[in-house]
């Protein structure tokens, strides 16, 4: 019954970097972990070709975004943070406050940007090992899943391999397109 | 008057004479006029408190904004007094023994407070003296925003659950009279823990399907899985479904608001769903395929409670689309479980993100607010009992006897 | 210019107990440390025949002070208090919380009861082991001094010798009258 | 499925085989067409922040209600935005080196949150990183709510000095270039640590006198001690009466309002005191002695400040009795040191505990109040500037450049 090591880590590398998936609908962003073990993933699919036709408005979350201050919690990538926003606690929207560390792993999202009207990949790192920066904090609940779909939960601490596993606060980083 | 550098050990002796002096100065010192119209002069001691009734839960308090100092709360739920508190550091799990000999915390602490050896801890507490009686390294912990299920108890208490994520889904089994883990359980692919028995859960797996682990005498598992009953991507069941640990019932249920009804076993088996909002009256609400749709909701964190005793369930509901199942609820919907019908609908003061229940005849219902209250309503009739003002910063979860 | 264990400790003891003192002005409740090392200190002298010159009621908070409610501020042992009442977190005037510990060591106040016109020597124990009990949280001043008078100052985290020293509640133990 | 136990090192091996694949993989991928309107792939990286001016502060927030988090906030007063943070855990000191190269915490923490061994600790940062550069234990360290005055560094960055008093008065010297302690020098029967030149400090003892002590080169300390310049008992001076470490002028203020220039030295000088109450033209206020008397009354925590270029002193000041000394501002006043007159009255629109001021010619007025906002005031006029809002729990005291 037992697994051998590669396989495990492939599926937990799979979870970490999931969400790959080409449809259109609300669907896209919820991850492909379940469906089975992909081939060792790089990074998400970018599908240049299917821009022509862009999908409608996705979300509740996404038809109320805006796409010009990113210290607000309707900024169009916080569709699914859960947390303090970096760009309120001294870092930036992919960039992580002096004395913290970026998470290598993350949670995978996917956000409408109402300017180009694409749905984007976005990857919410965890700044870690100081305790909570109480600035703006948010709760995005786009395609939020439970934990037992730990790709698409955003209540998990991820603060994988950076040393303490102390929160301190979200980016979201954009990893690629989702079409 | 100036010495140089001493040893740190040379002080911490003086310390302790000193105090052992103190101490005994002030113990045998007696008034000695006792008729005199004289305050007595009084001895320091601790409270130990009198054996607990239904309404003596535990809260626990995830103090977001400082998570290091989570704790938590011993409240009587009758005087509205808090009866003492012990730490629950960094996304901390309670369990209370079903029987009250004991509650458990799983924990974790860095040894420099940001930064050091990191200790995943499980600690033991005396619930009436809040005395540790057991202090252990775990192998590790899952660092989640607490959900209750990331940690549980068998029906007789003998074996603590701990769910663990790093890197691989496993739970750590918690043996409460050898006070060590005896077994680590490997559920690829699941999470979270629903027990049932003595010696066995079952967690939920990312395709909709339940894992079954029993344990015989010796501890040795074994792995059962059910079909999948739900569609994840589609509507997801909760974290914070409610069980009566004892029989192994679980009442899972959806962000739409299906609740499946499942008995847990070896063979567990789910019955057909059905909607919280056709009970009420009203239409089933769609799932993530029209997320769009307006309409009441199930949400919150610990967003449903169950009373074992008549099957009624208490579930916080908001009116919102669907991927809104984390807004606080703006009323509490109290359901019959045997006759899938509307019992009432609780407007609430304040929205809130938990609701707790007793499990006593004169039960008492646990909601909270974003002020930190504890706010006690009559189970009877959901009316106001009182309100324990700004208990805590983040109150995410409550135990209450018997559950 | 090196001074022997004893008198050091002696001192520190002194320092511990101090407030000793006849006088019946507001500098009764003022530690007697500075003005030498006593001989080894039992207990604050006890003068009953001072009784009948009972002094007027000697500070402002005295003046408010009430005897019926110990979990509010205004209760008349809390004229120097600093920090959590331990009558709200679970504890008595005189009695640590379950999963706390008192404090062998304390600082010490004089505080005026109203009803019987007495003033009383208060031990401010604080109960030590979990982190702060956030229910009512006092701060009376009456005769509370500076660090480098230790004995009279309640910013100091009075849990020596408790094990870890982390504060929860403060008590307020009678130890004797002031007279 | 079922795996056994599996050992804790293999699964950290695991761990960070997992972490070192998927930082390769993502710092690998480049976005193939930069030309294309798609919006860029990103990397994760870390904020360095650039030098700071004269309005880049440190505010230490002692979290009283969760002591273990602690932290210290580089604050942009400019901007109004927090440029990030640093632990300092349990009643926690902070002193920046007077060039700015660096600045250090004293915390402390136990292993296991709330028990296990005890670790007393000296931090160092880079004030651009905000990374360590030290982070050593010290022989041990005074737990009182955080003074300024229990931590400390000479006039060129090269001692810090840290207080300690369990059980004797002590303060340790911390050599910022070897990065370890070099030296405990007892100082019984005084407190505090009120720096002068480059290796030496003074200490306020109990019978209101000042221990002076000077290390020489090889760091061995001599220490005298002046006649007492003020009673206790009966009006004593505030720890945080405010200092300049590099000539070692301190204005001790009293809970009455009187003002003691002081130089330190090995021969330290005090002058006669003069009334903040009679150089703005009201009556000398009383001490202990007239208890009851109602006046405008210094008082709060970091209740003064200086602004050394023009020896203007900043006192939070509040109508009451005596034995009020830690009741908040409800009006700052501004005083000229050396004609010992008042400047300017500002009321304030909330009372604050704390007032710190920064060095430059544009100076700003930092004020906090029970919500724990950083209120910036103009230095020139005392007009609001702006507030930086909820910037923490419990702001205690302030470090601006070059004071």
């Amino acid at each position: 019954m037992a697994r051998n090591g590669l396989d495990t880590m492939a599926e937990r590398l799979a979870r970490y970097l999931a969400g790959r998936s080409s449809r259109r609908s609300a669907l896209a962003r919820l991850g492909g972990w379940a469906a089975a073990i992909p081939a060792f993933p790089l990074l998400p699919v970018w599908r240049r070709d299917a821009r022509a036709a862009a999908p409608a408005v996705p979300s509740p979350f996404a038809a109320k975004a805006q796409v010009k201050d990113d210290t607000k919690c309707d900024y169009w990538r916080y569709c699914a943070i859960d947390g303090n926003l970096c760009t309120t606690c001294g870092g930036g929207v992919h960039s992580c406050p002096p004395g913290t560390h970026p998470s290598p792993t993350s949670w995978i999202g996917t956000c409408f940007n109402p300017q180009d009207r694409r749905s984007y990949l976005i990857a919410y790192r965890d700044c870690c090992g100081q305790d909570a920066c109480n600035e703006q904090n948010c709760l995005g609940m786009d395609g939020d899943l439970p934990t037992y779909r730990p790709q698409a939960n955003n209540d998990i601490i991820w603060c994988f391999g950076t040393g303490s596993l102390l929160y301190n606060c979200s980016t979201a980083v954009i990893v690629g397109t989702a079409e | 008057m100036l010495a140089d550098r001493r040893s740190r050990a040379a002080r911490r002796i003086a310390r302790s004479l000193l105090a052992a002096t103190v101490l005994t100065a002030i113990s045998t010192y007696k008034p000695a006029l006792a008729a005199e119209p004289i305050l007595q002069t009084e001895e320091s001691d601790v409270v130990t408190l009198p054996a607990g009734g239904p309404h003596r839960v535990l809260v626990e308090d995830g103090v977001y904004r400082h998570s290091k100092d989570g704790r938590v709360y011993v409240v009587d739920l009758d005087t509205g007094r808090l009866l003492g508190m012990v730490q629950a550091a960094y996304n901390a799990n309670v369990v209370a023994d079903p029987a009250g000999k004991a509650f458990y915390v799983a924990e974790t602490t860095w040894e420099r407070g940001n930064r050091g050896k990191r200790h995943d801890i499980l600690a033991a507490y005396d619930p009436r003296t809040l005395e540790m009686v057991a202090d252990i390294d775990l192998p590790g912990r899952a660092l989640i925003t607490p959900k209750k299920p990331d940690m549980a108890i068998g029906a007789d208490g003998h074996y603590v659950y701990v769910y663990d994520s790093s890197p691989t889904n496993a739970v750590h089994v918690y043996d409460t009279a050898l006070k060590s883990v005896v077994r680590t359980v490997d559920v690829p692919g699941c999470g979270l823990i629903y027990p049932w028995g003595n010696a066995g859960f079952s967690s939920i797996c990312g395709d909709g399907s339940l894992a079954n682990v029993q344990m015989d005498a010796k501890g040795k598992p074994t792995l059962t899985r059910t079909p999948p009953f739900f569609v994840p991507d589609r509507d997801p069941v909760f974290e914070h479904s409610p069980d009566v640990r004892a029989n192994g019932h679980v009442w899972f249920i959806s962000y739409s608001g299906l609740i499946y009804e499942t008995t847990l076993g070896t063979q567990s088996s789910v019955a057909k769903p059905w909607s919280i909002q056709e009970a009420a009256g009203l239409k089933r609400a769609s799932d993530a395929r029209a997320p769009f749709e307006v309409t009441w909701r199930p949400g919150g964190w610990q967003l449903a409670a169950l009373r074992a005793r008549d099957s009624h369930l208490f579930v916080l509901m908001h009116k919102g689309t669907f991927w809104t199942h984390k807004e606080a609820g703006s009323e509490l919907w109290e359901l019959d479980l045997k006759t899938h019908r509307l019992v009432r609908r609780v407007p609430l003061a304040a929205p809130s993100m938990m609701v707790g229940v007793t499990q006593d005849a004169q039960s008492r219902i646990m909601l909270t607010d974003e002020a930190g209250d504890l706010v006690v309503l009559d189970g009877a009739d959901g009316k106001p009992v009182r309100k324990i003002g700004a208990l805590g910063d983040a109150l995410i979860f409550t135990a209450a006897p018997g559950e």
